[in-house]
């Protein structure tokens, strides 16, 4: 058993359980909180598991990036009183068939791989690896995820505009 | 050569006359005068050129065959023998009266003058083909113009007559078709050349079937008795000019049918139903003489005159004996002429009175004497009286049926005989009496007079030099009689 | 049946889990703020697998997706914000279920 | 064709139908005058022609045959011939004479009527002059058919003549239809002979009718008596000839009692070497003859008008010349033919003279003081009367009349008897003759005497002059025509000559007697042919038009029943054929399938919500699912 796999599952298990909060909560701002909580706790776990980079790209890219444009966005709507009073109302109905549904995506998945459990320990791999690979085989592939990019940002920049020109 | 103009050239001609009248006021009147002329001379040329050598027998005049298509046995096969010839130069006559006379057509004139000339070329295929898929197309292609003819230019309710015309016509003609394409299918190998039928040798059972399919059409167009009610809805509503090709060229080509094909094909088939059609034509003389005398219509009156006169040429050519058939021929040519001119001149009546109804006419000798001249020359031609070609058919058919059957002969004379019923009451309705309110004014111009003349030198001409025809007849009813082998 | 080490299984375990919350968010909140939330959720659970199993087999290739499922996060937050901020304009609404037509 | 002088016959006819041509159908305009000369000179000129030929035959050359052309028929030969022999000649003389004073007269006559009408008049006049040559000169049977066909146009347009007047017109149809089936027995008779002979010349017809058997013989030549009754108004076909009366007082004249009417003697005689070889047929001639020549004489005893009078006189006087042919002396009839030619047409001249006078009413009664009124035509009539009566010696009449008395009592014991039946008629003429004689002396007021005109004189004159000039004429005639005049026991002769006086007697008391003429006035049956003419019309007419007015759908049935036979069965069959087929079994099935699908697409539609957590839940399903499988494969 290597202390490096199990301080990695301690904090994937964080992660769920902040990511579950996140779910349920009916204020935006709050369920954005137990976003970032969970990001964080997942970070942790990827130095644990050996994945430097992974996990300084998270903190830095995923939890301050996206989440805080998400933030930003929040800032623009009205998270008023009344929207949290009808999140809530929301919640109240139709949780059960979902609930059901993921009770029944995780019944297998668990089962079937506890049985497998065995020994072994995560081998950290450098970034260097890393930089290796992304820009050696895989060049095409950066390139195709940049162009991706690009078309998001255009994307999000036309939508977002206030229509001006009738 | 020549045969194919008579057929081609009317064809074509029926097209350019579609497209004459931009070419100026009348240019398709002239156009179709002048194509019938040109066919005319063609007739002539043909008639007295050479006879073919390869013909099968001595009466064809002229022959013309074209093998488009041997494998499949299709061929364009034209032969003329006299009496052929006599229907085809009175078919093109009258597709030049018939012309003249609706000059003061002005709906669609060029339509008009095309569906005349499709008429004439199509009567003249039947009159001439030889091979039987061409005799079965242009049959049914007879139809479609005076179809048109009927149902464009017609008075009163003219469409639903046309279309009773063209119904009856059209599915008896499939008796024909049925014919000729089970003699075709059995034949050694493929072919619709009559000649060939004829030397085949069909099983006398299978003769007489055909027989009755072929005469199914033939009747119809003759027309007999049962299958005659197309014609007097058909006359009295086509346009003079439709009436003049009906009554002179559509008849004609049933008769023709009959006169040609039972001897030559079905020799056994005609001595077994002979005795039918014989009984058939008497019950149409008397059934058609009698209808005539109680018509109000005065076209009616002379559809059904026709309807009497046809069938003296049914049991003429039903006869089997020279005579009669000699005399069905001569009757042929006659009841041509005078039943156009007697439809002629009802027509011009009709174009100055406005009215066909003989209660309402009356008194045309004080008002137009000439209009009534010319009656009278025709009254007598339907009456049969001697001197006019009508005698001289009517007499021959009765001698034949002396030598048949006397019984036959005795009816016949009693058709004469009623015949002056019906004609007289046509005459007194007409030409008698005071002049009724719907009287003429003006008389017989000279574009109406022409044909009359034309008409009335035909049937006097024929009548008193009787010799001009019988000349012409003589080898083809020898050639028709020969396969009969009766005295 | 092959052994894996348990540090691995258990982050597939978990993977599978954080996409189980992801999805069950999805299907759970009506608001679209919340849905593109509980996808980026959904996001996580395929990262955190690459991450394992590239640890697992000392492979760059894992975090090399992991980058991957970050550019697809990144620009599909962008478009799913820009969509509703448009959205919000238009309708002023927020709840997906009453956004049943594309003919807005 | 060497210029034989028979060339001349066909020159007989041609100025008359010369003159049809030119004024019935030829274009030109002409005036009155103009038409007369055209009409005169049509009828004239044949009598120029004919007479040197009848000279020439007198001359003894006198049978030849002029062919006009022949023509193949089959292997019969049919040749048109004119023929000029004794009885062509006599006859041809006679009618040409009797044209010409007839058209003479009409000139005058017609005088009154439009140019159109006399044009009409005088083409159809020349017409039937052309048309009588033609049978009378006729040396085949189609040429002789023609001019008796012809004959028969021309008498119904001329009965017609006056075309206003409804009852001319009928008169004019019925006598054209009663000759016209009197027509087709001749034609058929004729075309009988023409199958025996193969030729239709007449001298090759006889010949060929005598030598077949004897049931053919006797059928063809009952066929040709049956011709002549009905042309010569004999028993059963009399009817039409007092209705024919209708028209103009000329066209009776020429027509109905000289030539037309006579024709069919004439034929009989022209056949009668044939009919003798058929002797029922002969005693089927004579006893139709007396019949007809009693029945004649008794009616016209009884007539109010004297046209009618002098038709049923003529019926009585034809009767006289069949009975001579049934006898066996058609050289007898002919000779009466001709007498009675010559006195009838100036019987009828001279009445239709009268009633110009009498403002053209023909009752005898309008006669009263014609003596006075109108003397010439008067004296003409009492000459006429007194040669159809026959009184003795001095009248043409009394001789051909005795020659077929006594030809009738030299022919045996049945000869007899049909005597005493031709004697009671004899009797019965002088009566019916002198009858209006005398109602023309009873005296009235005193009308100024007024004469015709010139045109009407003449031919008067000349006709009254030969009554009496060709008596001694009658017995040559007879031996011209080849035939022995008869010269019966005196006593018989005697008798005969008895008659006119007798009958005259009876006339005077008939006319003079108040009691008598009441009883003649008040016979009405008898006056009408004791109705033969209502009989017929309920047994031929009347079934006729019913007949016809039901086949025409006049009386409710459908029109034209057999014609409309076969399209009522062809819509019954479409009818019975097409109905099951109105809806398809087959297309049915496949309706109520597509509507099925339909269906199912709409509620699949449903699914749809376009909600986006209902397509997570789908999603989230689907994985569920696939896990599921997934782990359930590896479980095993």
């Amino acid at each position: 058993m290597s202390w490096a796999g199990l301080f990695a599952v301690w904090a994937g298990s964080l992660a769920l359980v902040a990511m579950a909060l996140a779910v349920t909560r009916p204020n935006v701002v709050h369920a954005l909180i137990w976003v970032v909580a969970g990001l964080l706790s997942l970070a942790a776990g990827f130095f644990a598991l050996g994945a430097g980079f992974a996990g300084a790209v998270q903190i830095l890219i995923y939890a301050g990036a996206i989440i805080a444009v998400f933030v930003f966005v929040v800032m623009t709507i009205d998270s008023g009183p009344e929207a949290i009073a009808r999140e809530r109302g929301w919640l109240g109905t139709g949780w059960k068939l979902p609930l059901a549904l993921v009770v029944l995506v995780l019944a297998p998945a668990v089962f079937g791989l506890a049985a497998t459990a065995g020994p072994g320990a995560p081998t950290p791999v450098s970034p260097v690896a890393l930089g290796a690979t992304l820009f050696g085989p895989w060049a095409v592939a950066v390139e195709a995820a940049s162009a991706m990019l690009i078309a998001a940002l255009l994307g999000a920049r036309h939508l977002a505009r206030r229509e001006r020109a009738p | 050569m020549a045969l194919t103009a008579l057929i081609v050239l009317p064809l074509l001609g029926g097209v350019a006359a579609l497209l004459a009248p931009r070419l100026g006021r009348d240019a398709e009147r002239w156009l179709s005068i002048g194509l019938l002329a040109v066919a005319l001379i063609a007739l002539v040329v043909a008639w007295t050129g050479a006879p073919p050598e390869d013909a099968p027998g001595e009466q064809w005049l002229a022959m013309v065959r074209y093998q488009y298509a041997p494998a499949l046995g299709l061929q364009f096969l034209l032969a003329m023998d006299g009496l052929s010839a006599a229907l085809v130069a009175v078919s093109l006559v009258l597709g030049i009266i018939s012309v003249i006379v609706s000059w003061n057509i002005r709906k669609d004139s060029g339509l008009f003058h095309a569906c005349l000339l499709w008429t004439v070329a199509a009567s003249n295929g039947v009159f001439l083909s030889m091979d039987l898929l061409f005799f079965a197309f242009f049959w049914e292609l007879m139809l479609v113009p005076s179809f048109l003819l009927i149902s464009i230019w017609g008075h009163g309710d003219r469409e639903a007559v046309a279309l009773k015309f063209l119904v009856f016509n059209a599915v008896a003609g499939l008796g024909l078709l049925a014919g000729v394409f089970w003699m075709a299918a059995t034949a050694p190998e493929i072919t619709f050349d009559a000649f060939v039928f004829a030397e085949m040798g069909i099983p006398p059972v299978a003769q007489v079937w055909l027989l009755l399919g072929f005469a199914l059409a033939f009747l119809t167009k003759l027309p007999a008795p049962p299958l005659h009610a197309w014609l007097p809805d058909a006359h009295t509503m086509a346009p003079t000019a439709g009436s003049i090709l009906l009554a002179g060229l559509l008849l004609k080509t049933g008769a023709y049918g009959l006169f040609r094909f039972p001897g030559m094909l079905f020799p056994d088939g005609f001595h077994v139903l002979a005795p039918f059609g014989l009984a058939l034509g008497a019950f149409g003389t008397i059934y058609g003489a009698v209808l005539a005398c109680g018509q109000t219509d005065a076209k009616r009156l002379v559809a059904y005159t026709s309807v009497a006169h046809m069938s003296i040429v049914l049991m003429g050519l039903a006869g089997g004996v020279h005579f009669a058939m000699m005399g069905a021929g001569v009757e042929m040519i006659a009841h041509a002429f005078s039943a156009s001119a007697l439809f002629l001149l009802i027509g011009a009546l009709y174009d100055r009175v406005g009215t066909r109804d003989l209660r309402e006419l009356g008194g045309l000798m004080q008002t137009s004497p000439r209009f009534a001249a010319a009656f009278a020359v025709f009254f007598s031609a339907a009456l049969a009286m001697p001197g006019t070609a009508n005698f001289l058919g009517e007499a021959l058919v009765i001698t034949g049926m002396f030598q048949v059957n006397w019984v036959l002969a005795a009816i016949a004379l009693v058709s004469l005989v009623i015949s002056v019923v019906y004609a007289t009451r046509l005459l007194k309705r007409i030409i008698f009496g005071v002049p009724s309110r719907a009287c003429v004014t003006q008389d017989l111009d000279w574009a109406e007079l022409g044909p009359i003349v034309v008409l009335a030198t035909g049937t006097l001409l024929f009548g008193l030099l009787p010799q001009l025809l019988l000349v012409v007849l003589e080898p083809a009813v020898d050639a028709a009689l020969a396969p009969l082998a009766r005295p | 049946m092959i052994d894996l080490p348990f540090f691995l299984v258990a982050s597939l375990v978990l993977a599978v889990g954080l996409f189980a919350v992801g999805l069950f968010g999805l299907m759970l909140r009506r608001g679209i703020l919340f849905q593109i939330i509980a996808l980026e959720i959904m996001l996580t659970g395929p990262a955190l697998a690459f991450v394992a199993a590239g640890a697992h087999h000392g492979d760059p290739g894992g975090q090399g997706m992991f980058v991957f499922v970050l550019v697809l996060a990144a620009s599909e937050v962008a478009l799913g914000l820009a969509l509703y901020l448009r959205l919000g304009r238009l309708a002023d609404v927020a709840d997906s279920d009453s956004v049943r037509t594309l003919r807005h | 064709m060497s210029l034989s002088p028979f060339l001349a016959l066909l020159l007989v006819p041609m100025p008359a139908m010369g003159a049809f041509l030119l004024l019935g159908l030829g274009p030109a305009h002409l005036e009155r005058r103009a038409v007369q000369t055209v009409g005169m000179l049509g009828a004239v000129a044949p009598m120029a022609v004919m007479l040197p030929l009848g000279a020439y035959c007198l001359a003894g050359v006198c049978d030849g045959v002029q062919p006009i052309f022949d023509l193949t028929v089959g292997d019969a030969v049919v040749a048109l011939a004119l023929k000029l022999d004794p009885l062509s000649a006599l006859v041809g003389v006679t009618v040409t004479a009797i044209g010409a004073c007839v058209i003479t007269y009409s000139v005058d006559y017609m005088a009154k009527a439009e140019v159109p009408d006399q044009r009409r008049y005088f083409a159809l006049m020349n017409l039937f002059l052309a048309s009588m040559l033609c049978m009378v000169l006729a040396g085949d049977s189609i040429v002789l058919f023609l001019g008796w066909e012809l004959m028969g146009l021309c008498s119904f347009f001329l009965i017609a003549y006056h075309v206003t007047s409804a009852r001319a017109i009928a008169a004019g149809r019925k006598a054209f239809l009663i000759t016209r089936v009197a027509d087709a027995l001749l034609l058929a008779g004729l075309l009988l002979l023409f199958l025996e002979a193969g030729s239709v010349r007449l001298d090759a017809l006889i010949p060929a009718g005598i030598a077949t058997d004897e049931v053919r013989r006797g059928l063809i030549a009952a066929l040709l008596l049956g011709g002549a009754l009905g042309k010569s108004a004999q028993i059963p076909f009399h009817t039409w000839l007092p209705s024919a009366m209708a028209g103009p007082t000329p066209v009776s004249a020429l027509l109905h009692s000289a030539t037309m009417v006579a024709a069919g003697a004439f034929l009989l005689a022209r056949f009668a070497p044939f009919l003798q070889a058929a002797p029922l047929v002969m005693a089927a001639t004579a006893v139709f003859g007396a019949a007809t020549a009693l029945f004649g004489a008794v009616s016209a005893v009884f007539q109010k008008d004297i046209k009618r009078l002098l038709a049923y006189s003529s019926i009585s006087q034809i009767g006289f010349m069949l009975l001579a042919i049934g006898l066996g002396a058609p050289e007898v009839a002919i000779a009466h033919f001709v007498v009675h030619a010559i006195f009838k047409s100036l019987l009828f001249l001279s009445a239709g003279d009268m009633t110009q006078m009498a403002r053209g009413t023909t009752d005898i009664s309008a006669m009263r003081g014609a003596l006075w009124a109108r003397p010439l035509a008067y004296l003409a009539f009492v000459a006429g009367a007194a040669s159809l009566a026959g009184i003795p010696v001095i009248t043409a009449g009394w001789f051909s009349k005795e020659a077929i008395l006594a030809a009738a009592w030299l022919a045996g014991p049945f000869g007899v008897l049909l005597w005493l039946v031709a004697m009671a008629a004899a009797v019965m003429t002088a009566v019916y003759a002198f009858r209006p004689v005398f109602v023309g002396l009873t005296r009235i007021d005193r009308p100024r005497p007024t004469v015709g005109g010139l045109f009407t004189n003449v031919p008067v004159v000349a006709l009254a002059i030969a009554t009496f000039a060709v008596a001694p004429l009658v017995e040559p005639m007879v031996a011209f025509l080849g035939g022995v005049p008869p010269h019966p026991p005196r006593a018989v002769e005697l008798l005969g000559a008895a008659a006119p006086f007798l009958g005259m007697v009876m006339a005077a008391a008939l006319t003079f007697v108040p009691r008598l003429s009441m009883r003649v006035s008040r016979a009405r049956r008898l006056r009408s042919g004791i109705r033969i003419d209502g009989i017929y019309q309920v047994t031929f007419v009347q079934p006729f038009v019913g007949l016809v007015r039901w086949l025409t759908g006049q009386k409710g049935g459908i029109a034209d029943p057999v014609g409309t036979l076969p399209i009522l069965g062809a819509e019954r069959l479409t009818a019975a054929v097409v109905r099951p087929f109105a809806h398809d079994p087959l297309d049915r099935g496949w309706s109520r399938f597509s509507a099925g699908l339909v269906r199912g697409w709409a509620a699949g539609r449903r699914l749809q919500t376009g909600r986006a957590r209902d397509y997570a839940l789908a999603l989230a399903f689907g994985l569920a699912l696939i896990l599921l499988i997934a782990w359930g494969t590896t479980w095993r």
